[in-house]
């Protein structure tokens, strides 16, 4: 994988939002390259510019410096043949189509065959069998934001872009989705950019993390995530697992400062604590890995065990 | 600056290029019509319709009839649209009045004006005939637009000012007028140059002195120069109103956010009881008018009595019916031709800078000119005949599809244009899937006033020069005083123009309904 | 406006006289009058209203008290508003025979009635009856393409029209002036004798107001006879007062003024002075026309005209 | 506090959303009361109802069948003093106004005071400090959540609905205001409801939880959590704790199929190896109870854990 030309490139891209009174500088000098066939997932704090990086991958926004390219070529080349895919943070579904059509519309913009039982397989995969038909104002806020994601899945584009995905879908829909979806785009190999909140899910997906700093949104870290593939519940409760959410945690800790320790009095030592914790949590999952390893969620339940003591 | 950059850069300098050409064209254009001596040597060159205004003779006497009707348009612009957005806002605020105030607007828009003219003149006296005119003519521009903005605050928003405990009038002052004031703005700027129509108008009947007086002159004494002087500060004064309201837009856009700069809204829904209200409307309505009659003591010679109108239209329906049959025909003519021309050339604009800079300026001309106040012009350059009345027609329905379908193409939300491109959508699919759904709710709001635009002009232009129709019959009752008959006619014009109203209204709320959900 | 009493006491009396066109050399007499204080020798306020394109029919104002007193072209638009409902008396006349009739090219070979049939006539909505009239009175069946027009002559001169309704002293003098030739039959001249610009009121409002109306008609009298003396004060007095905001062509105005003087008098004026209408002539000439043309039901001259007010003037 | 008359109470509401040719049936006899000064929170599947119930309870929709009150009356009337505050799942910010004069709105409209100190504190609580003149259309999706919930809390609200008000926002973040924000409100004490993706959020922050089933949303169980307050981090690592995290995700998994188990080929009894991995978290988290002591973030990582084992 190492040895294969980066399909997306970010070369010193900088990003300044200017107004007249104040203007926002939400990225700076980013450089980043997407294997082809892998899944990078990005992570940083609110606000810092991921979804704007996204959108500059897109082609979707200018950067106010540096330059991107995809396949060596403009971005627009790859998304004018329909092979790039975004999952925007909003769903941006089309309230006059209903479901089954603004999945379908995926195709036609893309310039695909339609293809409506591959629509009704991805909406049943996501859960909304049934609302085929309906119209999405119509949905709850979890509904339409699966509605993007079967959307953006249908085309099977070779770049995937997924601005947090699933930020509206309870945890139980999430942790389903997490398991079934990367199959779907794992059959043709697709370069995937994930935009998440969560670092397990980060650890879990991804091939390698990209950790953000708070704004102006700099690349911290690259984390790579060297876990064998498919990924078993055994694996995600291994010391490599956890010492990797706690890496990136530590990574994103580190340009924060130590968060306010609310109703706790006695604060002191806290990062140190934290990785203790986590660790502890991670030799937990581990001692029962056996136990829980018929279950991928059960795994992921370790992930955020992890994580959370990490990132404290 | 990258690449990209640059080429954005540089299709906006093509852009004020085109609209430069555009402003070269259409003087070129104009100098070789004159030039050629087109309508017989009526159509005069740029240099020679602006002579008379130079002229140190004349110009005292130009200046004089502009500030006479400017002033009129002006406060005409302040009394009528003043009094529409009240009418919104009551509308808006006391939903038992909601229906009526509908109704009364659509009806302020129907009511044609060769035929209320003569009665505001009747009523209200010469000397207010510019002012009420003009007042009558913006009326439901502003009402249209101020209802639509008042309702396009979002569902959730009302439900978040609603959560918190604010009433309604909280709402009205927080949410729905800084909401509405784009749109309202947008109104207006339709409504400007129809205040100057209607004080044109209004001076037709016996004004002492206007723009409009030195037309009929001009034109009674085939005199060109008057006339083209008259149109030009016509129109450079509904230019300059134009202009005004547009940068009042982009600031109101700019500082209200762009993401409210179009996106309609469904009208709120009307029930089944619409037949049934229609109908207590109308009993109210000649309820009011034989009130009038016999109250004011209203000489028949001055109105007749709704017995008298229905006497008559019972006797002849035949007469009625073919002259509703002719002036439907010409107004849809006119609708047809009119409005594929205006949402064809938006679509153009749409599609190339360079047509958009080309067109652009000649529409905004267009939208700035009193056109009602230049049908004697048209008369002039077309011809006396029954196509001149279409050609009227269809240039008074080409604006507002134009400018409906404009804003409709721009309503598209960001999102999903976003959405589209990013799934390599080019601009073809862009316009077909996402735009074209989005303008639709303007588009069929536009086609409501163009349709009852279309009549009224319809009207306006056979009474003027028409052989048959109802304006036709209007203007022969009129002058012969045969006030039932007149009075009849109008009457027919009125309910005719509503039931096209009505039935494009209906088509508008479908639309709504399907594209344009409660976001 | 006064009263009877105001009238008795001797104070000014304001009147509102309506036109029903707008500012004129038609007018020039009463401008005249107004300018060189005539009214205010009697005593009277006088404003001028105008008409206009679109203004209703001065019985109309009238009716819906707008204005006192004010002119019709002819008979028929009073007879017409009477029987709908009006009470209006004329009390006098400023022309001896309306300048109302038709222009057309002198190329177009037209010289009499007959030579109409099957022509196309352009005039304004509501005119049709009277071009009937000009066929059923010379004993011919109306036949001709009516084309509805404003006031503008143009269609004429292209040729879309071969005829068209005006007053001869306005359209074909202004296109005289343009270098068009034309020639101008007053409907008098085709069998159809009417007076022009006759001074009505109400019965109501005459009856009341007596006095005032005597003197109002004395003054015009005054007006006219000062127009007559020096026609070019008539042209100023429009030219640079009334009509100053309406573009006046002060060419076409002083050679119009004259044909409207033309129209002043007749052998009747001689005796009875400017203003004066012949009830017999009235009722034997002109209301003949308008019999022959399929009118009906006119009234009784004797009711319709008064000349007291004019006789108590001089 | 048992003692208490409920300060809302939801009687056998039911539902139904009709539309021309489908109607949906979103919420079935619902009975829920809201004890005063408690926070009760509201889990259950995307799509279950919950968003429905939050709007039927501030008096924004109508039930189809069944009652609200508050405090004795119709929602109206608390509502119109001001005393209700809903966060919506979506912001909805007015799109002209500054971040500041959004959330200042909220004053005015309720009735109060303008505040620009609290107002300035509030949003110097939820991290945008600095972007008080910024227009919403400027921010991040999560930076226009946090405006959201300031907005929510400035008015000192009788009852506050929460509607996912951490959706959008990255789980460091979210985690600081977990354990900032609670204060903010127990101050005056505010009766609260609050619906969330995240079981150990739920745990952490809540009185109770109502647990709901999938569509047609029904109450399928209200689990007490009687853990101590303020709850400190150590106890969030105590048995208790995970226990409830436990049963609380085993209510949630019980009205669900097993969850596909993805790239894990043996997925056999999911269920009890789920809850066996879940109490062997907690153990674990207990083991190092002590060291994590001084974070509350520590604690939290240890819900997620737990909760994600016992819901699988
Ligand atoms: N159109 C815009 N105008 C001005 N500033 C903007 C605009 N869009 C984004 N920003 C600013 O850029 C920064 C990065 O925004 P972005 O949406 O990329 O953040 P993010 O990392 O996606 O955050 P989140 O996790 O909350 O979605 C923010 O500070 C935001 O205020
Ligand atoms: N306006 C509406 N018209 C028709 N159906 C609706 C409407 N609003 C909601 N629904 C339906 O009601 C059900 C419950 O929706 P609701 O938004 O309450 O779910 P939710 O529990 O909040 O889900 P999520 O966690 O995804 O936000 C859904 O099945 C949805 O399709
Ligand atoms: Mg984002
Ligand atoms: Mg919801």
């Amino acid at each position: 994988m190492g040895t294969d030309a980066p399909l997306v490139s970010v070369a010193h891209v900088g990003k300044v939002f200017g107004g007249r009174r104040r203007s926002v500088e939400a990225l700076q000098d980013v450089d980043l390259t997407l294997r082809p066939g892998a899944l990078t997932a990005l992570v940083g704090p609110s606000g810092c510019g991921k979804s704007t990086l996204l959108r500059i991958i897109a082609g979707l926004e200018r950067a106010s410096s540096g330059a991107v390219t995809i396949d060596g070529a403009a971005p627009d080349v790859l998304r004018s043949r329909g092979d790039i895919s975004v999952a925007f943070q909003d769903p941006n579904l089309l309230p006059w189509r209903t479901v089954a059509s603004n999945v379908g519309l995926a195709l036609k913009l893309a310039g695909r065959e339609p293809d409506p039982a591959r629509v009704g397989e991805l909406l049943r995969t996501v859960g909304l069998d049934g609302f085929e038909k309906a119209r999405p104002p119509q949905l709850s806020g979890g509904m339409r934001q699966r509605v993007a994601i079967a959307r953006c899945l249908v085309t099977r584009p070779r770049l995937l872009l997924l601005d947090e995905p699933f930020g509206a879908v309870d945890e139980l829909t999430r942790r389903r989705l997490n398991v079934e979806l990367p199959p779907l785009w794992q059959a043709r190999p697709t370069t995937a950019l994930l935009v998440t909140h969560s670092i397990p899910e980060a650890v879990l997906l991804a091939d390698e993390i990209v950790v953000m700093s708070d704004r102006p949104g700099r690349v911290v870290a690259r984390v790579p995530v060297d876990l064998p593939r498919p990924r078993r519940a055994a694996q995600l409760h291994s010391p490599e697992f956890h010492a990797l959410v706690d890496e990136v945690g530590d990574l994103l800790g580190v340009d924060r400062d130590a968060p306010a320790s609310g109703d706790a009095p006695a604060s002191g030592g806290g990062e140190a604590a934290d990785r203790a914790a986590g660790g502890g949590a991670a030799g937990g999952g581990a001692a029962d890995g056996s136990a829980a390893d018929g279950s991928a969620a059960g795994g992921s339940a370790a992930d955020d065990s992890a994580a959370a003591g990490a990132r404290a | 600056m990258t690449g990209p950059a640059r080429s954005a850069a540089g299709a906006l300098t093509r852009g004020r290029i085109a609209v430069g050409g555009g402003i070269v064209l259409l003087v070129a254009l104009w100098e070789a019509a004159g030039r050629a001596g087109l309508a017989d040597g009526f159509v005069l060159t740029p240099g020679a319709a602006v002579a008379p205004l130079l002229d140190p003779a004349d110009r005292g006497l130009y200046a004089r009839a502009a500030a006479s009707t400017f002033r009129a348009a002006a406060l005409g612009l302040a009394y009528g649209g003043g009094l529409a957005m009240l009418a919104a806002v009551i509308a808006d605020q006391v939903p038992v009045l909601r229906s009526a105030v509908d109704r009364l607007a659509a009806l302020a828009n129907s009511a044609p004006w060769v035929a209320v003219g003569p009665i505001v003149l009747l009523v209200a006296g010469a000397d207010a005939g510019p002012v009420a005119i003009a007042a009558i003519a913006v009326f439901f521009y502003v009402f249209v637009a101020t209802a639509r903005g008042l309702s396009a605050s979002s569902r959730a928003n009302h439900e978040w000012f609603t959560s918190l405990g604010a009433g309604r009038l909280r709402r009205l002052t927080s949410l729905q007028v800084p909401r509405a004031l784009p749109l309202v703005v947008e109104g207006l700027k339709l409504a400007a140059p129809a205040a100057l129509a209607g004080a044109v108008y209004g001076e037709w009947y016996g004004a002492e002195r206007g723009l409009g007086v030195l037309l009929v002159n001009g034109m009674r004494a085939a005199r060109p120069e008057p006339i083209w002087a008259a149109a030009l500060v016509c129109a450079a004064g509904g230019l300059v109103a134009y202009g005004v309201l547009a940068g009042v837009q982009l600031a109101a856009r700019r500082y209200l956010g762009a993401t409210i700069a179009g996106h309609a809204v469904a009208p709120r829904g009307r029930g089944a009881l619409t037949v049934f209200e229609g109908i207590a409307f109308a009993v109210l309505a000649i309820g009011a008018w034989e009130a009038w009659i016999r109250l004011g003591q209203v000489s028949p010679l001055v109105a007749p009595g709704p017995d008298r109108v229905w006497d008559d239209l019972r006797d002849s329906p035949g007469a009625y019916l073919s002259a509703i049959g002719h002036t439907l025909g010409t107004a849809g003519l006119g609708l047809l031709i009119g409005g594929v021309l205006g949402v064809g050339l938006a679509v153009a604009c749409w599609w190339s800078r360079v047509v958009a800079g080309l067109t652009v300026p000649g529409l905004v001309l267009l939208a700035a000119t009193p056109l009602v106040a230049l049908f004697p012009l048209f008369a002039r350059v077309f011809g006396y005949s029954g196509g001149t009345v279409v050609v009227i027609t269809s240039f008074m329905v080409l604006l507002p599809g134009f400018v409906y379908t404009r804003a409709g193409l721009e309503a598209g939300l960001a999102g999903h244009r976003e959405m589209a491109r990013s799934f390599g959508g080019g601009r073809r699919a862009l316009f077909g899937v996402v735009l074209v759904p989005s303008a639709l709710p303007h588009l069929a709001t536009g086609l409501r006033i163009a349709a009852g635009s279309a009549v009224v002009a319809a009207v306006v232009a056979e009474s003027l020069i028409g052989t048959a129709g109802l304006g036709v019959d209007f203007t022969y009752a009129y002058s012969l005083l045969q006030m039932p008959r007149a009075f009849g006619a109008a009457v027919t014009i009125i309910v005719v123009s509503l039931g096209v109203f009505a039935a494009f209204g209906a088509v508008e709320r479908v639309v709504h309904r399907r594209f344009a959900p409660a976001p | 406006s006064g009263d009877d009493s105001a009238d008795a006491a001797g104070g000014t009396t304001t009147i509102r006289f309506g036109f029903n066109w707008v500012h004129d050399i038609e007018w020039a007499s009463w401008y005249l009058a107004e300018k060189n204080g005539y009214f205010d020798q009697h005593d009277l306020d006088v404003t001028l209203v105008p008409g206009g394109e679109n203004t209703p029919a001065v019985s109309q104002l009238i009716a819906a008290g707008k204005v006192d007193i004010g002119v019709s072209s002819d008979e028929l638009q009073i007879i017409n508003a009477n029987k709908q409902g009006g009470d209006f008396v004329v009390i006098g006349a400023m022309y001896q025979r309306s300048p109302y009739g038709l222009t057309w090219l002198t190329s177009s070979g037209i010289t009499k009635p007959a030579d109409l049939a099957g022509k196309k006539i352009g005039g304004l909505q509501g005119e049709q009856p009277r071009l009937d009239a000009v066929f059923t009175a010379n004993g011919l069946t109306p036949k001709y393409t009516f084309v509805p027009m404003s006031y503008d002559p143009q269609p004429l001169v292209k040729g879309d029209v071969d005829a068209i309704t005006s007053y001869s002293t306005n359209q074909t003098i202004s296109l005289g002036l343009q270098g068009v030739k034309t020639k101008a039959i007053t409907f008098s001249d085709f069998g159809l004798p009417s007076y022009g610009d006759l001074i009505f009121a109400s019965r109501k409002y005459l009856t009341a107001h007596k006095q005032a109306v005597s003197g109002f008609l004395a003054a015009l009298r005054q007006g006219v006879d000062a127009n007559v003396k020096d026609p070019s004060s008539g042209v100023k007095a429009l030219v640079d007062g009334y009509g100053k905001d309406a573009k006046i062509d002060e060419k076409y105005a002083a050679a119009a003024n004259p044909a409207y003087i033309a129209l002043l008098d007749s052998d009747y004026t001689k005796t009875h002075g400017r203003l004066a209408i012949d009830p017999a002539f009235m009722a034997d000439k002109v209301f003949k026309g308008y019999r022959a043309a399929g009118e009906k039901d006119l009234p009784d001259v004797g009711k319709f005209v008064d000349m007291s007010y004019l006789d108590a003037a001089s």
